[in-house]
């Protein structure tokens, strides 16, 4: 990326200051990237911007309460920040926020999908427009459109909204104005018992490790959520899809009008569940009850934690 | 003489369905996007190309099971006398599990050591790894987060499965490694084995080779003690773990487990269910203190456990078997091959007199 | 647990739609229940002795009553299971009476839903906790909102018992509605002259501070710790140093304002005292017709004002008032009558109201206590009186009866004939209501001495004809149409809440009825109580009174303050949020939600926590139901014990 | 005992102590029949229902959720039932994409003196919950206990 090295000349600034800075760097191989932290001059080289770089880092954030931390962000992970500061759960006193223009990222199952077995990846080659994979010495050309992660295409926030240093140049706010729920609607059209099996069939695979819980950045309960605990006592240890179903349920309602739709619920299960769509749903509501979008306005105050005496939105059941 | 048969690929599903016939058979199949072991499904295609996402550690060791259902029987006289009647849930029938892989299935010699032991013997496991026979697949390809070969083993490793099959043009070469193995080998759909010997040991020689050379782990147990203080060091490697559960439910050796009790009315369960150490909960004591408090100390503890105390414990064994699930898994991309690296690598500051 | 459950029979009231007896042999087999019985009633002395034996002999530690509503006898039971010794929240109610019995005569269902209510009970009781409440000091001032007679009454009462007394009213005088009646019922009194010494002892009480003319902006707080903001609307007249001269009132050139206190059938002046025996008797401005405030010229009250009291610039001003009880007796208002089109909707001058009429009939009433047609100012010789207008009349929307209209027509009548000997009275009746000490006796005085026709029927159409008022109506007990030439139609209009009574109640967190008067605690046993703590009623807010009926509640308001006020300290309800300070993170969440602002940040070993003021929460458990890890749970409605109520019912 | 079979669907209720609860009891007092599917939860406010109370019941096998508090500004607690709009009315519209019709959870203000609208509300929403049947339910631990359950019913 052609911003990479004056990134890392802003954390090279910075870092005096700080006690760390989170960024990506390559991982276990070509194909993937991994976060990566920045606590000295040595750390700084391996620094890569990636469409690779999936993971969105503010879910460190909260954890490190106290310390100074910079924080390398795109578009939807500065969603994720404003969330943060604006329920007060970091302090912007304490965060330093690079933002670049971000492109989009890669969903690696769409990789995995379109290549079918991605087990030995020697390289990876990527372009403005696509990437060349080369998995056990054959080549796989895949247009990066293609391979981009759903909320890329509909992203409506590619710049950082908040941002300490800002490297690159700004892409202005793209089309649409709303977000995209096509999939989402397409689903909710089809019959309820259809709609009632699919999360049971899908949920059946869960191992529940909680790991869309770990990796949102705004599950802050951490290691006091209400899945594990017996006082209050909602989920049991049994292994049943009703209590698995439960918890993304917990999960979605929790994030009612906080979720900033950053995916990482999804993409960090192992097993890959759609639970992306229930935070969709949520969201969709959100908006459309509450006009209301999260993580875009310092200023904001969620929705479930507000009210109005008289609720424009809401058309209650006339008895 | 080992006994040697080939099967052919397209016969698969006729022999597991013969095969289902007397014993419930689990085989790998794509649930969405992922690879999961499931009661083997005609209709279903089998996935055998590579590892599965999920090992088939359940079959042995469930996610969640019953040890004791209970009942309280009131006295219809004295509603204030109870009795409690439990009954253990043993596990019944036999299983046959296709398509794991040699590190998925040598992952419960690891179990054994601490289930099965001279002083105590857990009935629930004993009862399902006895009934339970595992028809391994071994390793074509290896991917880039294999490692099976650090940790001394390797992609044809026959430990604990009773048939190794070998991928070989159109099919597999069966390879009984264990007199229960033989006895999964009756069936008419399996041809003579003996030409296609050959071609499988081209197969796993060049796996072998492409797995390239391996590093030395032999001093990691007495290295990751040293360690053991040094909490920067543990921070740093920490720092991006996010503390979820994937890396240990995914792991094949690894066998904690927590118990509670659900009760509903005057009925109710004793479960035992998969425990995960990288929980804050894993260690929480009562009286809310907990020795673990952070994410450090916690991935401290499974690589340490890995590649330290069990070692310590049993025989320099380390309790991995490379499979790389939890590299390929982890949403935040902790690689344990990368930290146990460093910890033998690492180097004091402070150099000892 | 050791749980004993009690399934009442209530007499019949339960037991002859619930198998009670099958109801505790079912609760035989719940978990936790040791013993199980029917019993007659639950709630009588015998009944409760039953507890208490059951709580000793089977060591129970938690109790179960099937009976009422928790909302009629649930104190009952908790004083019960205390007396034996347990902790009084290890009971719980099942209400199979008013939710189950009383609703429904499906035998098989009914007792099946009451197994259901009692093994929901159970199970939540399995996870209550002892709770003990906190003791805090009270406030012994206390607030009367309304200075009508039920007021007045309540206030003097408190203030001869040594209770420091606040009273706002909102006109610029007390003595509400019963200062603008000529005389009262059934012993044909002055109205004035036993209502005024009363308003000069609120004046000149030491123990009570009067604030006329004044609203209450806002009420925070808890009983025994109200904090109240009044708004004192600006009056244009400094009422220190006003003197009740009326000079203003005299010289003032703006003869066109509203007299709200005559009921509008004259005018008065831009600055005006209401009336002569008004408390506090001071002049103010109404500036909707003050040229001087309107249009910056005149002045001339400023210029004869004596002691220089006038100020054109005067601003509302706010005061803030601790109390620790408050009664409320915000009165009521008439109905607005104009919506019957029959009577003529408000067109004829000569169909007046009732209370239009007392003062007319009043001597310090505009007319000087002489009764004169408002059109052209002559005696009226035949005089009808229609009764129920905007009561017992659903097309309306006002069902109910107001109770005391019959009462004042009968004495609107004989005063009537008193003022015009040679008059003739006629009332339109429904039914004659004259249940009350010399009540009836009166009204046949009014018949038989008086010679007032009382027809029974409605009037269905009013209509002018000549310079008279063609009444036309039906005698339902003659069977035949009647018509009236009269000359002068009285409306006995029906009662309504007060005006801005719902606003009210709300600040105050009570309930009201549709019609907008306060519900009381309990219809029979707790009438003056509400159901917030420290807050009582008094007079017309709850529901339609008379004098008598008004004032012995503003008596028993003010002696339900006395005792509650008997005690130095109060004690605190522990059905209040806690906080598991080590589940909580600190999100700060409940903060953000809780209306009373009764949780705050503390600071534990260097983290931020939530910690909840057990004097300031009031239970409602916004709280429990925000924070996300349920680190802060409402003591006896935890998530546990909803969940297990929950559970009880829906077992997959 | 469980539902009465073919008579009654479970229905559960969750009622705000000082507005809905009343509201049920006068409706006693004044002997309104109601149907007698509801069974009746008492909290203190409608802001204390979390509304995964209602998922809970829901999944646990309740066929229909009513929800009633005070009306909206009539709040004992002044905010409570604010709140609880804006979140009840959030997990209304959730519900559906779970595969639980509309229509299975409702939720209304019914104050203490409403005794005939409490009488209406429960026999209108027991006869919604009994026009929509049995609510979906998941039995067995494994998902394809419930799944192999629902393609029966379908056949």
């Amino acid at each position: 990326m052609k911003f990479q090295e004056e990134l890392k000349e802003s954390i090279r600034k910075a870092l005096p200051e700080l006690d760390v800075v989170i960024g990506w760097c390559g991982s276990f191989d070509p194909l993937h990237a991994t976060p990566h932290f920045i606590y000295g001059e040595e750390d700084i080289e391996k620094l890569e911007i990636s469409p690779l770089n999936v993971h969105n880092l503010a879910t460190y954030l909260p954890g490190m309460r106290g310390k100074k931390v910079g924080v390398v962000v795109k578009g939807c992970d500065s969603r994720s920040v404003v969330e943060l500061l604006q329920e007060k759960l970091i302090s912007r006193d304490d965060i330093t926020i690079f933002g670049f223009p971000c492109t989009g990222v890669i969903d690696q199952s769409k990789v995995k999908k379109a290549i079918g077995y991605v087990g030995n990846v020697q390289s990876c080659d990527m372009s403005d427009e696509s990437l060349v994979v080369v998995v056990d010495d054959k080549p796989h050309s895949l247009k990066l459109s293609e391979v981009l992660a759903e909320k890329c295409k509909s992203c409506r926030y590619p710049d950082a909204i908040i941002s300490d240093y800002f490297v690159g140049d700004r892409i202005a706010k793209k089309d649409p104005a709303e977000p995209n729920y096509k999939e989402l609607e397409k689903f909710e059209k089809l019959a309820v018992s259809e709609r009632f099996g699919y999360w049971l069939k899908e949920l059946d695979r869960c191992i529940r490790c909680y790991a869309c819980r770990s990796a949102c950045p705004l599950c802050v309960c951490r290691d006091h959520c209400i899945a594990e605990s017996r006082d209050p006592h909602w989920l049991s240890q049994e292994n049943n899809v009703r209590d698995k179903l439960m918890f993304q349920v917990i999960h979605a309602y929790h994030m009612a009008g906080r979720c900033t739709e950053c995916g990482e619920c999804q993409r960090a299960c192992p097993v890959d569940i759609p639970i992306l769509m229930l935070k969709q749903k949520m969201n969709k509501e959100v908006l459309d009850i509450f006009n209301y979008e999260a993580g875009v306005n310092l200023k904001d105050t969620p929705p479930l934690l507000s009210f109005k005496m008289e609720e424009e939105n809401i058309t209650e059941k006339d008895w | 003489m080992t006994l040697v048969k080939y099967l052919k690929s397209t016969d698969l599903k006729s022999w597991l369905a013969e095969l289902a016939e007397k014993n419930s058979v689990f085989a790998p199949r794509y649930e969405g996007d992922s690879v999961i072991f499931a009661p083997f499904d005609p209709e279903q295609e089998i996935y055998t190309k590579s590892a599965a996402t999920v090992p088939p550690k359940k079959t042995v060791f469930p996610q969640s099971e019953k040890l004791v259902d209970f009942t309280y029987h009131k006295d219809p006289e004295n509603p204030g006398k109870t009795l409690i009647d439990g009954k253990e849930v043993l596990p019944q029938g036999t299983t046959v599990v296709f398509g794991g892989r040699p590190c998925d299935v040598r992952g419960f010699s690891m179990f054994d050591r601490v289930y099965l032991t001279k002083e105590t013997t857990d009935i629930y496991y004993k009862a399902r790894r006895d009934n339970t026979s595992f028809i391994t697949i071994a390793c074509e390809f290896t991917e880039s987060t294999c490692f099976c070969h650090w940790v001394g083993s390797s992609p044809s490793d026959p430990i604990g499965s009773d048939v190794l099959a070998v991928p070989v043009k159109g099919g597999f070469l069966l390879t009984a490694v264990s007199a229960r193995g033989e006895t999964l080998l009756t069936s008419k759909l399996l041809l003579e084995g003996k030409p296609k010997v050959e071609e499988a040991e081209e197969v796993l020689d060049k796996v072998m080779e492409n797995l390239g050379k391996a590093p030395d782990l032999s001093k990691s147990p007495g290295k990751l003690l040293e360690v053991f203080d040094n909490m920067e060091f543990w921070e740093k490697v920490s720092a991006k773990c996010i503390s979820c559960g994937t890396c240990t439910y995914l792991c094949p050796t690894c066998y904690c487990f927590n118990i509670t009790d659900e009760i509903q009315g005057l009925k109710g369960s004793r479960i035992r269910s998969w425990d995960n150490c990288m929980s804050a909960l894993f260690t929480m004591e009562a009286s809310g203190h907990n020795p673990r408090p952070t994410k450090a100390h916690r991935l401290k503890n499974r690589v340490g456990h890995k590649f330290s105390y069990y070692p310590d414990l049993h025989d320099g064994i380390i309790s991995c078997y490379g499979c790389g699930r939890c590299i390929k898994s982890c949403p935040a991309g902790v690689d344990i091959r990368e930290i146990v690296l460093k910890a033998i690598e690492f180097m004091p500051t402070v150099v000892e007199e | 647990m050791k749980i004993g459950v009690f399934v009442c029979h209530c007499g019949s009231n339960i037991e002859a739609t619930v198998d009670t007896a099958t109801v505790a042999a079912a609760a035989r087999e719940f978990p936790g229940v040791v013993f199980a019985t029917d019993t007659m009633y639950t709630c009588s002395e015998p009944g409760q002795d039953e507890i208490v034996d059951a709580i000793k002999e089977h060591n129970l530690d938690g109790i179960v009553v099937a009976s009422c509503s928790p909302r009629m006898h649930e104190q009952t039971f908790r004083r019960t299971v205390e007396r034996a010794g347990l902790n009084k929240y290890l009971f719980e109610m099942a209400n199979i009476r008013e939710h189950v019995s009383w609703i429904g005569k499906d035998r098989e269902a009914n007792t099946n839903k009451a197994v259901d209510l009692v093994r929901m009970a159970s199970e939540k009781l399995m996870n209550n906790q002892p709770l003990y409440p906190k003791k805090f000091t009270i406030n012994k001032r206390v607030l009367i909102i309304g200075g009508g007679v039920a007021g007045i009454q309540a206030a003097l009462d408190c203030a001869d018992g040594g209770l420091e007394v606040v009273m706002v009213e909102k006109t610029s005088t007390i003595g509400g509605k019963m200062a603008k009646l000529d005389k009262t019922f059934p012993t044909v009194d002055c109205s004035s002259c036993i209502l005024g010494p009363r308003m000069v002892d609120v004046a000149q009480h030491p123990n009570i501070t009067l604030y006329a003319f004044s609203e209450i902006e806002e009420i925070n707080g808890y009983v025994g710790n109200f904090e109240i903001k009044v708004k004192k609307k600006a009056t244009y007249v400094d009422w220190d140093a006003c003197t009740g001269c009326g000079i203003c009132m005299e010289k003032c050139p703006s003869k066109k304002a509203t007299d709200t206190f005559n009921e509008e059938i004259d005018f008065t002046k831009a600055i005006n005292i209401p009336f002569a025996q008004a408390i506090p008797k001071k002049a103010k401005i109404d500036p909707e017709f003050c040229t001087m405030l309107k249009k910056g010229k005149c002045g001339v009250c400023a210029k004869v004002c004596p002691s220089g009291c006038i100020d054109y610039e005067m601003k509302d001003e706010f005061i803030t008032e601790k109390v620790g009880a408050i009664v409320t007796a915000t009165g009521f208002d008439l109905f607005d009558w104009t919506v019957y089109e029959e009577y003529g909707g408000g067109r004829y001058p000569d169909v007046i109201t009732s209370l239009q009429y007392e003062r007319m009939l009043s001597a310090s009433g505009p007319t000087g206590g002489h009764i004169k047609r408002p059109s052209d100012g002559k005696e009226p010789k035949d005089v009808v009186f229609i009764q129920c207008v905007g009561s017992r009349d659903k097309s309306v929307g006002r069902p109910y009866c107001t109770g005391f209209c019959c009462m004042y027509t009968a004495k609107q009548a004989i005063l009537t004939k008193d003022h015009l000997p040679g008059s003739q009275s006629y009332v339109f009746y429904m039914d004659i209501r004259a249940a009350g000490k010399l009540y009836d006796e009166f009204t046949r005085r009014a018949m038989e001495e008086y010679d007032t026709n009382y027809i029974r029927g409605r009037v269905s159409m009013i209509y002018p004809k000549g310079d008279k008022l063609l009444v036309r109506g039906a005698d339902t007990l003659m069977g035949t149409q009647v018509e009236v030439d009269a000359d002068l139609v009285v409306l006995a209009v029906g009662a309504e809440a007060s005006k801005g009574a719902s606003k009210l109640a709300e600040k105050l967190r009570i309930s009201y009825d549709s019609y907008g008067f306060y519900m009381e605690g309990h219809p029979k046993l707790k009438p003056v109580e509400t159901n917030t703590a420290g807050v009582y009623l008094a007079g017309a807010c709850q529901g339609p009174k008379d004098i008598p009926s008004s004032v012995a509640q503003g008596s028993a308001a003010a002696a339900k303050v006395l005792g509650l006020f008997s005690k130095d300290q109060l004690e605190s309800d522990p059905q209040v949020s806690t906080v598991d300070i080590k589940r909580c993170i600190g999100c700060g969440k409940c903060i953000q939600t809780c209306p009373f602002g009764a949780i705050k940040e503390i600071d534990f070993r260097g983290m931020i926590k939530a910690n909840v003021i057990e004097t300031i929460c009031q239970g409602c458990g916004i709280c429990t139901s925000t924070c996300p890890q349920g680190a802060v749970q409402l003591q006896h409605s935890t998530d546990n014990q909803i969940l297990s109520e929950v559970n009880a019912l829906c077992q997959f | 005992m469980p539902v009465l079979e073919g008579k009654e669907l479970r229905i559960v209720g969750f009622l705000c102590n000082w507005c809905s609860y009343g509201g049920a009891d006068t409706a006693g007092v004044g002997r309104f029949n109601q149907p007698t599917d509801l069974r009746i939860i008492k909290v203190p406010c409608s802001g204390r229902i979390d509304p995964l109370f209602i998922v809970k019941a829901l999944m646990n096998g309740a066929d229909g959720v009513l929800v009633s508090g005070c009306h909206p500004r009539d709040c004992h607690y002044s905010e409570g039932n604010f709140y609880a709009r804006r979140r009840l009315e959030i997990m209304q519209k959730f519900l559906p994409i779970l595969g639980y019709e509309p229509g299975r959870f409702e939720y209304t203000w019914v104050s203490a003196s409403e005794g005939q609208r409490w009488q209406q509300v429960v026999t209108e929403f027991t006869d919604q919950i009994h026009k929509l049947g049995p609510a979906p339910k998941i039995v067995g631990p494994e998902a394809s206990d419930t799944l192999s359950l629902m393609q029966a019913a379908l056949k």
